[in-house]
């Protein structure tokens, strides 16, 4: 019973979900509707877990004593801090001033942006490392990525030459992978959907 | 910019420093902002999933009296029973209604904008006659060549390796043109982040240019 | 038994599709603008269900045949091949192995196939004494991803070696999370790091400080605009399909592998189908193209 | 360790350290980079060129603002193009998160121009479900939007005399993030024939190619560099002016040139020290 009535639910809402994909019925819609709005709810409710998980992992390394403990306590109490301001304002700390938006807005935010633009120093190391003519494959990688980043390059009257080659690259090789990738995909999705629905695939439920 | 806005932006300048010291190595200065963020983010999701999540989807209809949603507070609770040994099994439910509700979903979605879109817009008329209808015989060969290359059942030898070789050509070709095209997004970020630095720099000049010069707390 | 609760429960549904599908099929050129809402079936989809229906026959079929024990060729993933070797590397050396299963929540196929993966993971880490550390971006995945590890270790005979606290929630934020990951790549120094499942712009954050430690890295999405990254950082790739092809492939199981022949001979079909459509277009005849559009 | 190897093995730190260099020191010290303007960013241009005084021109303003720096900069330079020629403006919003962009652009750009809502520009607003909307926008403006943003009914604006439908306007520019785009192509061209062009982000470019090949679209403006391309143009017929401060795609753009020059560079670098190290081995 701890496996079956879950795996009976898993298929249930599944065909559910499936079906009113083809049913244009206003009540197929509401439920649909509600079913998108519960997994919401469900999502809400684990996110003690997540936050219960954060915390104890931390705890445990500062109580353990284990190196850099202090960092463990930033996190603890950035968490608990920004739960405070969060929940005791109420709907208000929303609103753009409020120590919360503070707060988001010149910590994460900050953090956030210079963590992305780290990208473009690891985009330039891994182009150098990797773009090497070592092998037919790696030469055609290399060979395609030059000639679409040469387009931000002014190159004369070969600029004409390599947009025209760009445009080839784009619409006619890269056009033609991301088909027939898309379709695998299409394909993988749909028959690891079936497998789960009908309770072929089940390791991802653990056991009793 | 006031005091207060030359603070905040202070923080943040730092922070963004101490981001960068991680290009040289993991320095203390980026373990602090590292865990400071997760920290920060952590609660700042929580909070913001309770006032867009939680309040709008279920306090909100339950006062409507939408009964129906005791449900999902039921399923959800049953997340839970995780923090007991014993009953841990019932937390099976919400991920059941979860990954049920995904999966149903995704099967005629994928089907329809994946499998079917891709592949219909593949068949597109050919000929020798002009470039666009030569490119499309390109492509036709590019798609075929490719999805031969995800076949599972046979082993890439022989004509039937040889076209699996030309797709992972076309994905490689596709994939370098990725990469290619991700570096002005990159670059666009880096540039953005040296705009905001030299920026507060120069307020920052000009707030303490007036402090000095006038004793002005702004 | 089951076989049976199966198939009395299929069987109405698709009857009952049959039945309107065929009912409707005239109306589908006449009324494809409106929808009225006293019908029961969207004649504008008729496509997508007959596919659909081909396709789930074609699994079904490769099910059945599998547990008759057919014989099942699955082509060598070299990338798949790879988790173990790394696996038994990172035990060689006693270093931890790392685990990120994406961004996304389980209502993603991507995050589901990587569960599964890693279900196989912890089965082949959990013979030797080295920490599988899962570091997870949201909450109900850390849930799946505890139940993954513990049945994986306890399918290996050593529920005991399973740590609780390997498996942990880190935030739910993309970039924040990316910085924790970094930090636990360059902290803890895994000799192996496995991505799998769906991932964003923090791809080629992870795989370039994953590779400046100097960790064996297998990666795998179907996420196309971050494969160049895996591509160029990763030492192996699996592309698209093939993450999805990976529960069948690890767990050798004959049911799982009738899915991707299923998948195979589906594609086979499209193949088929393109070249008609192909031929079909160029001498200026558009309604098979025409019919596969979905509104 | 000979140099090669060494050139190869190169600590990424230093990669690190140039590309840093580069972007910071052309960030404070930028250049005029002669860009090349492709022939597709061009037709839009020269089609507005070509308008009259009095024509309607429709923009269809789809995105959010995740993805306004690469947008906006097209918006603006168009509006701006339009008004100073007297083109008149017809704008909708199609994204949820989008009216507020379009309410920024136009209150900027029309207070430069000195143009009057309703007379110079009418903007329609915001409606959900953007199929049906560009649908019944076919038909008539008035179906789906019966008053205009700002709350007035549209048959009391003096513009909208005589604006029926797509077929009294001279063309369509949708600007959009998303999938919109498709919307548009399907449904005002393929249904209603409206002259349309497009302007998407970058990483959407190239899937929009193959309409342009078909002629379902007569331009196509993709991404920072497209929107770099038409700032390009319409400052070189001063439609719009640095001095003002209003090219916000093409100043980014020496930073660009650079970084990407210094990318291919290094590969290139790499490349040489593979080969001849190489080279040695073999020797050996």
């Amino acid at each position: 019973m701890r496996r079956t009535l879950p795996f009976a639910l898993v298929t249930g809402v599944g065909f559910f979900m499936l079906v009113q994909y083809f049913v244009p019925k206003e009540e197929f819609e509401i439920a649909y509707e509600w079913i998108l709005d519960w997994t919401i709810v469900i999502g809400c409710f684990a996110m003690l877990l997540g936050l219960w998980s954060l915390t104890r992992v931390n705890i445990s390394k500062v109580q353990r004593k284990t190196p850099g403990w202090g960092y463990s306590l930033i996190a603890i109490a950035g968490m608990v801090f920004m739960l405070l301001v969060g929940f005791i304002p109420g709907q208000k700390s929303l609103e753009r001033g409020s120590t919360f938006m503070l707060l988001f807005e010149y910590i994460y935010i900050p953090i956030q942006a210079t963590m992305f633009s780290l990208l473009a120093f690891y985009i330039a190391s891994a182009a150098y490392r990797a773009f090497r003519a070592r092998t037919v494959l790696a030469t055609i990688l290399l060979l395609s990525a030059i000639i679409i980043m040469l387009r931000l390059v002014p190159l004369g009257p070969l600029s004409e030459i390599n947009q025209w080659l760009a445009n080839f690259i784009l619409t006619v090789p890269n056009m033609a992978a991301k088909r027939a990738f898309w379709i695998g995909v299409g394909l993988g999705v749909t028959a690891t959907s079936l497998k789960i629905l009908l309770g072929i695939e089940r390791t991802y439920m653990g056991r009793d | 910019m006031g005091t207060e806005e030359i603070i905040w932006n202070g923080v943040a300048a730092f922070l963004v420093l101490c981001i960068y010291t991680f290009l040289y190595k993991d320095t203390p200065l980026y373990k602090f902002a590292e865990h400071l963020v997760v920290g920060v983010s952590a609660g700042y999701f929580a909070v913001i999933l309770y006032y867009n999540g939680f309040v709008p989807k279920l306090i909100t209809p339950l006062k409507q009296g939408q009964w129906v949603y005791i449900i999902p507070a039921i399923l959800g609770m049953m997340m839970w029973t995780r923090f007991s040994k014993k009953w841990s099994w019932l937390s099976r439910f919400s991920l059941a209604f979860y990954i049920g509700s995904g999966t149903g979903f995704a099967i005629p979605l994928y089907m329809q904008n994946y499998v079917l879109r891709q592949f219909s817009s593949s068949m597109l008329p050919m000929g020798f006659s002009s470039w666009a209808l030569f490119c499309n015989i390109l492509i036709i060969i590019g798609v075929l060549s490719a999805l031969v290359y995800f076949f599972f059942s046979k082993e890439h030898t022989g004509i039937f390796g040889g076209t699996a070789k030309i797709g992972i050509w076309t994905l490689m070709i596709g994939f370098g043109a990725g990469f290619g095209l991700t570096v002005m997004g990159r670059i666009s970020l880096l540039a953005e982040r040296v705009v905001f630095l030299r920026e507060y720099l120069l307020e920052l000049k000009y707030y303490l240019y007036l402090l000095f010069k006038y004793g002005l707390p702004l | 038994m089951k076989k049976l609760c199966w198939k009395i429960l299929l069987l109405p549904l698709f009857i009952y599709f049959i039945f309107f599908s065929y009912s409707l099929a005239s109306e589908t050129e006449t009324s494809a603008e409106i929808i009225s809402a006293t019908q029961w079936f969207n004649p504008q989809r008729i496509n997508v269900f007959i596919i659909l229906i081909v396709f789930f026959a074609f699994v079904l079929y490769f099910i059945q045949k599998a547990k008759k024990g057919g014989s099942l060729f699955v082509r060598r993933i070299a990338g798949l091949d790879a988790i173990e070797d790394a696996v038994g590397r990172a035990t060689e050396m006693g270093k931890p192995i790392l685990y990120i299963s994406g961004i996304e929540d389980m209502d993603n196929l991507q995050t589901v196939a990587s569960m599964i993966i890693l279900g196989n993971v912890a089965e082949m880490v959990a013979a030797y004494d080295v920490p599988l550390l899962v570091p997870v971006c949201l909450p109900f995945v850390v849930t799946v991803a505890e139940e993954a590890v513990k049945q994986g270790y306890a399918k290996a005979g050593r529920p005991e070696a399973y740590n609780r606290d390997n498996v942990r929630y880190l935030t739910s934020e993309q970039f924040a999370y990316a910085a924790g990951v970094n930090g636990i790549m360059l902290r803890e120094k895994p000799a192996a790091n496995f991505m799998f499942g769906s991932f964003y712009a923090e791809s080629l954050l992870m795989a370039e400080t994953g590779l400046s430690t100097g960790a064996i890295q297998v990666a795998g999405t179907a996420n196309i605009h971050q494969l160049p990254f895996f591509v160029v950082a990763c030492d192996f790739t699996l592309i698209g399909e093939e993450l999805f092809a990976a529960s069948a492939y690890l767990s050798r199981e004959p049911k799982l592998l009738g899915s991707l022949k299923a998948s195979d001979l589906a594609k086979f079909l499209i193949m088929v189908m393109l070249v008609l459509g192909v031929l079909l277009e160029t001498f200026g005849i558009t309604k098979f193209t025409s019919w596969f559009f979905v509104q | 360790m000979n140099f090669y190897e060494r050139m190869m093995n190169l600590d990424r730190r230093w990669i690190y350290l140039v590309i840093g260099l580069v972007v910071v020191i052309t960030a404070i010290f930028p250049f005029d980079v002669p860009l090349y303007v492709t022939p597709e960013v061009r037709s839009i241009y020269d089609y507005i060129e070509s308008l009259n005084p009095g024509d309607v021109l429709m923009i269809g303003v789809d995105y959010a603002p995740e993805v306004m720096a690469e947008l906006h900069p097209m918006t603006y330079a168009i509006s701006r193009q339009c008004f100073k020629k007297d083109v008149k403006l017809l704008l909708c919003c199609l994204h949820q998160n989008g009216p507020g962009m379009v309410e920024q652009v136009i209150s900027q750009v029309s207070k430069e121009y000195n143009k009057i809502n309703g007379v110079d520009y009418v903007y329609l607003g915001y409606k959900p479900y953007p199929g049906i909307t560009i649908l019944a926008m076919g038909q008539n403006f008035r179906i789906p939007f019966p008053e205009d943003y700002y709350g007035t009914p549209l048959d009391s604006l003096p513009m909208m005399r005589g604006l029926t439908n797509f077929d009294n306007v001279k063309a369509i520019i949708n600007i959009s993030g998303g999938s919109g785009t498709e919307l548009w192509i399907n449904f005002a061209n393929g249904r209603y024939n409206a002259k349309l062009a497009i302007g998407v982000t970058g990483v959407m470019t190239s899937d929009y190619y193959p309409f342009l090949q078909s002629g379902q679209i007569f331009g196509l403006i993709g991404g920072m560099k497209g929107a770099s391309e038409y700032e390009y143009l319409a400052e070189k017929d001063g439609y719009i002016s640095r001095a003002k401060n209003q090219l916000s795609a093409y100043k980014t753009m020496p930073i660009q040139t650079t970084s990407h020059l210094v990318v291919i560079l290094f590969i290139v670098l790499g490349n040489i020290g593979f080969f001849m190290s190489k080279k040695k081995k073999s020797r050996i």
